[in-house]
């Protein structure tokens, strides 16, 4: 009798690059991994999520921020508890688990011919670039793509290289703000976005993200939005985009929850009787209206 | 061979035949007067065995150990080897199971088993295990309410082989392919039925779907109304005499929620876990969804009665009772979901 | 005696021959300001004693909570010695009346629940008196010793795995 | 227990309720289920008899503890104060707690309810092994008393002295075979009256974090116990917990009534609180403004096992 896959047993990777996307407390570094076993491959869509096992310290559920497209699984991971900080203190060559891939991840084949505006805070900006990543590779078959990346200053802010090569590529309409005032970064009033006029061209502001996105007046028409971030900013993008006229169902976004086995059975990443781990983590607004208030 | 009598006076026997083919569990009293379901020795028919009451403890143990090591991993010249454990799937019976905890089992089955991932651990366990169940006539203590959860006193849900107390012996009935496979081992103990006691194991199954003599009941409006008030204030005043132990998770029969950790050793160790715990739910930074006792007890009321029944189409809850039994501050699930505002 | 043993890493990687005797592994919390200098003079005067102790340096015996104790067990000490000032010469006044509260009514619990209490040493050693420590640490090692390795912190029956 | 005492509980209640605004006085009702009564009629189902087993002071700590904080301009907010039914055993833990400054006595008013022995339900109707030779049953702090007080005994350590004349294989047959049906579900732990740390060390995961807790402390910080469930985990759990009640146990046997497996934890408490007696000649909520056993230090103190 073939006894059923295990699914708590994680296949040997190693890490091939780090990359310090951030420095600090809160430092983020994106870990590039291949599988030990060459014959392993493993495919996944656009928003799925990994449980990455650091052994003797735990496992931890991280988005995979790299597109399938691209051919190579990436992790970008905020230095946060236990399993955080020993990831940040590894080198290039060190052993990780891998099991996964799980959640439903984005439905971008629902998507084809639409504009898209994608929304991140901080470290939410690793699943928005899996899912931007693939579909900028494939921009025939969507409309105009925008990107607003927020973050608490411009040092905060990860992907520089590769956000500056899509910027002068021409594919994506790229724009940035940041918190904290800095020369060069134009102002936006947080009380009032409207009152501050500015020329549209311009890529660098400060201010909050709902605000931005406020100032932008992003265009509901044929459009769809994807907003990934700490809960605050997701909560006031969203009455931003409400204002501007926005419906529920246009707006795609990540939640987050405490996971320990990832498939769906040790009952703990509920929202209601949702399980994030497996219905979701990728859900459209309208979707987390009917959810309870399980917050 | 599937319908036939069992002695009572030859149940001893019965067990030890079994005890030859297979490991054997029964409802034993232990030393400090807990009826518990106990692997018999290799003598089993010497055991203290106790089939007609209640046992203190659910079957869950069995299926769904309280701590079990998952994988060690070692670093071996550089490189890390992970070796998954093998759980135990040796040939089991557990006899004397109540309906409420055979349809306990099967509801484990649904959430481990069903859903697009199968737990092969649990399955390895659970393709290996047989259940014998004795029907009851009627409720069995003042706790018991499955009747109100859609069980019945002789419910047959979940079982291999029912057995219905017909006086002196017991009408044995085999269930499922695995149950009359098991009843071959018996063949030396089974006599045939006579009609009378054909008749008596009749009654107590018309008995069971009239579901008499139930005083705890839960109503189904209750259960409707569960629908409109999950934000009512009435969850904090329940929750008041909580003291957010762990005690009605692990005794109830479906509870499965779990923690996996690396423990010392290199092991992978999957434990027990409970919603009622403050840090089931806190992420790394500190945010807490479910952390005030209100939250988390409705968060087990609503997961018994509400989000099972969207999920896998049953109630979560078998209506054994042993929450309210054995809780600290006498906190009772049928009077919190009945007076639901 | 082990004194001229190879220095304490080596001792018990060789493997428990025939006749050879048990190398019980001992966690010692010494004090600072006294059982440490105690320690020490005593490797300066060159006193043998056992290198079967495993020395934490801790500011003071005060520092040591109960948790320590039972840490150091669970995670495989054959026993535990905490060392300190002798009331009245401790550097923070109170810091090792402190501990002789704490500590002593753990050792009557441990033994209460039937562990050998001889597993959890306590001594005083000032910083001149470094014979008195070699001493200690003797009569630690054989006291442990003669207890065999701990087995009630640390074996356990696994259920579900092998 | 005559309904006298009953409508002497509920009177003084109600009285104290009125005058000195209370938020709500907690007590038992008629079956035993501890109730949070706030209104007159609320008061009137309160009632003291053989099946008030509940320890209700974890409650009372609960109730004024969450009404503690700053108000938005950083003045402490004012505690509306709580009443309480209290027997003898509950007395003390509260006096422990007044004495540990944890609550005020200003915010409680406490009804004393002088008791002769509340029912084990698992034991068929007789009292629990506890109140058979009850050396407390009248309450040690009180601002009006029910009834009359009763005779109290002697302490009774004739179990724990057993268990001290075993052999040390004995006492370790005893403790293992405890220790290995225990299943940690905290149920001892959160019923204890004078275990009140928001944070505990025995808790699976112990942090208590906040959005800035820095990524060391929560990754290095020491798990105490593992969540494994085995004899070694359950030893430490249990040695672990009896230091902090050194001193402050008053052995009120909760934590024995609570235990889902009927383990006999109150032996443990109640050799911790003879060997204090005995060793430091000190006994928990003996009399008001005492200081903790352990933050006195003692020249005097003998020096036992010490070399």
């Amino acid at each position: 009798m073939m006894s059923a896959k295990n699914d708590y047993l994680p296949q040997m990777a190693e890490i091939t690059s780090i990359t310090q996307e951030t420095t600090g407390e809160r430092a983020v570094k994106t870990f590039r991994i291949a599988f030990k076993d060459k014959s392993a491959k493993m495919d996944w869509k656009a928003g799925q999520t990994c449980m990455v096992s650091v052994f003797g310290k735990g496992e931890s559920m991280f988005a995979i921020s790299s597109s399938p497209t691209k051919g190579h699984i990436e992790f970008s991971v905020q230095r946060m508890g236990r399993v955080t900080e020993r990831l940040h203190q590894m080198q290039v060559g060190d052993e990780l688990g891998i099991r996964g891939p799980y959640g439903n991840g984005f439905p971008v084949e629902q998507w084809k011919g639409k504009n898209i505006y994608f929304i991140a805070g901080g470290v939410g900006m690793a699943p928005v670039r899996a899912v931007m990543n693939y579909v900028v590779d494939q921009k025939e078959d969507y409309g105009e793509l925008h990107l607003l990346y927020g973050a608490r200053s411009s040092r905060d802010l990860s992907y520089k290289a590769e956000i500056d090569a899509l910027e002068q590529g021409g594919a994506i309409d790229v724009r940035r703000t940041i918190d904290v005032a800095e020369p060069g970064w134009l102002q936006i009033d947080n009380a009032n976005p409207d009152s501050t006029k500015f020329d549209p061209s311009t890529r660098k502001f400060t201010g909050f993200v709902a605000t931005i996105v406020t100032a932008m007046k992003c265009n509901p028409e044929n459009a769809l939005a994807v907003i990934c971030g700490p809960p605050i900013m997701i909560k006031t993008c969203i009455g931003s985009l409400a204002k501007l006229g926005w419906k529920d169902e246009q707006i795609y976004t990540t939640l987050e929850n405490k996971m320990k086995c990832g498939i769906g059975k040790c009952g703990r990443c509920n929202i209601g009787g949702v399980y994030v781990c497996v219905d979701g983590p990728v859900f459209t607004y309208a979707q987390v209206k009917k959810m309870l208030p399980d917050q | 061979m599937s319908k036939s009598i069992l002695k009572k006076d030859k149940v001893a026997e019965a067990l030890s035949a079994l005890g030859k083919v297979s490991v054997v569990y029964a409802p034993v009293k232990n030393k400090r007067g807990l009826v518990e379901y106990k692997e018999l020795g290799k003598d089993a028919s010497t055991a203290d065995v106790r089939l007609d009451g209640k046992p203190d403890t659910p079957p869950k143990a069995i299926l769904f150990p309280q701590t079990e090591l998952l994988l060690t991993y070692k670093k071996e010249d550089g490189e890390f080897v992970v070796t998954p454990a093998k759980p135990d799937d040796r040939e089991k019976v557990i006899f004397g199971v109540k309906p409420c905890d055979a349809i306990g089992i099967s509801l484990m089955d649904k959430v481990f088993l069903g859903g697009k991932f199968t737990d092969s651990y649990y399955k390895a366990r659970r393709e290996k295990v047989t259940i014998f169940t004795i029907a009851c006539d009627g409720p069995l203590d003042s706790y018991c309410f499955c009747p109100s959860t859609g069980g019945r006193p002789a419910a047959t849900d979940g079982s291999d082989v029912m057995m219905y107390d017909v006086g002196d012996s017991y009408f044995v009935d085999g269930i499922t392919d695995k149950g009359k496979k098991a009843l071959e081992a018996l063949k030396g103990q089974l006599g045939k039925p006579t009609a009378e006691q054909e008749k008596r194991k009749e009654e107590i199954v018309k008995r069971s779907e009239s579901a008499e003599g139930f005083t705890r009941k839960i109503s189904d409006e209750a259960i409707a109304k569960m629908d409109t008030s999950f934000d009512s204030k009435y969850w904090d005043d329940v929750a008041r005499r909580c003291l957010s132990c762990g005690a009605c998770t692990y005794y109830c029969p479906t509870c499965h929620c779990f923690d996996i950790n690396d423990e010392k050793g290199g092991e992978r160790v999957r434990t027990w876990d409970s919603c009622q715990f403050a840090i089931f739910t806190m992420h790394t930074s500190g945010h807490n969804p479910r952390a005030i006792r209100g939250q988390k007890l409705r968060n087990r009321y609503y997961h018994k009665f509400k989000y099972s029944k969207d999920n896998i189409g049953r109630y979560l809850c078998v209506g054994c009772g042993r929450c309210i039994a054995l809780c600290p501050a006498s906190l009772d699930i049928t009077k919190a979901i009945n007076e639901v505002k | 005696m082990s004194g001229s043993q190879a220095a304490g890493k080596g001792a018990e990687a060789i493997p428990c021959a025939e006749g050879e005797q048990f190398e019980p592994k001992i966690v010692a919390f010494l004090c600072n300001w006294c059982s440490y200098a105690g320690a020490d003079l005593a490797g300066v005067s060159r006193l043998q004693y056992p290198t079967n102790i495993r020395i934490v340096r801790v500011m003071c015996s005060g520092r040591i909570s109960p948790m320590l104790v039972l840490r150091a067990l669970k995670d495989g000490a054959d026993g535990v010695l905490v060392s300190g000032c002798h009331p009245g010469d401790c550097h923070y006044l109170k810091g090792n009346l402190y501990t002789r509260r704490n500590l002593q009514l753990l050792r009557s619990m441990i033994e209460f629940m039937g562990i050998e209490p001889d597993r959890f040493q306590m001594s005083w050693v000032s910083a001149s008196e470094g014979g008195k420590f070699a001493d200690v640490v003797k009569t630690t090692v054989e006291k442990v010793r003669k207890l065999g390795p701990n087995k009630k912190f640390t074996t356990e029956k696994r259920e579900g795995g092998e | 227990m005559s309904d006298l005492s009953d409508e002497k509980i509920r009177e003084e209640a109600k009285k104290a309720l009125r005058e000195k605004g209370l938020k709500c006085v907690i007590g038992w009702n008629a079956e035993g289920t501890p109730t949070f009564a706030s209104t007159a009629e609320e008061i009137d189902k309160l009632a003291f008899n053989k099946s008030s087993v509940n320890n209700l002071v974890p409650y009372l700590t609960y109730e004024i503890r969450s009404q503690r904080g700053k108000t938005r301009d950083g003045k402490d907010k004012v505690v509306v104060p709580v009443g309480i039914v209290v027997r003898g055993c509950d007395s003390k833990a509260l006096l422990l707690l007044l004495n540990e400054k944890i609550l005020a006595r200003s915010e409680v008013f406490i009804i004393g309810v002088p008791c002769t022995g509340v029912v084990d339900p698992h034991a068929g109707g007789a009292l629990f092994r506890k109140c058979v030779k009850c050396a407390m049953r009248n309450p040690v702090v009180f601002d009006v008393l029910a009834s009359d007080k009763v005779q109290e005994d002697e302490k009774d350590y004739s179990e724990v002295e057993a268990i001290e004349r075993m052999s040390q294989e004995e006492r370790w047959a005893l403790w293992e075979e405890i220790l290995a049906d225990c299943i940690r579900c905290h149920a001892c732990k959160r019923s204890c009256p004078v275990c009140y740390c928001d944070e505990c060390l025995l808790d699976p995961t112990d942090v208590a974090v906040k959005m800035d807790t820095s990524a060391e402390e929560k990754a290095y910080r020491p798990r105490w116990v593992e969540r494994s469930v085995n004899v070694p985990e359950n030893l430490v759990y249990h040695l672990a917990r009896l230091p902090h009640l050194v001193g402050r146990c008053v052995d009120c046997g909760e934590c024995e009534r609570v235990c889902p497996r009927r383990l006999p934890l109150r032996l443990l408490t109640a050799k911790l609180e003879k060997d204090v007696k005995d060793i430091f000649d000190y006994e928990a909520a003996k009399e008001e403004g005492q200081k903790p056993l352990i933050a006195m230090s003692c020249m005097e103190d003998d020096n036992g096992f010490i070399m």
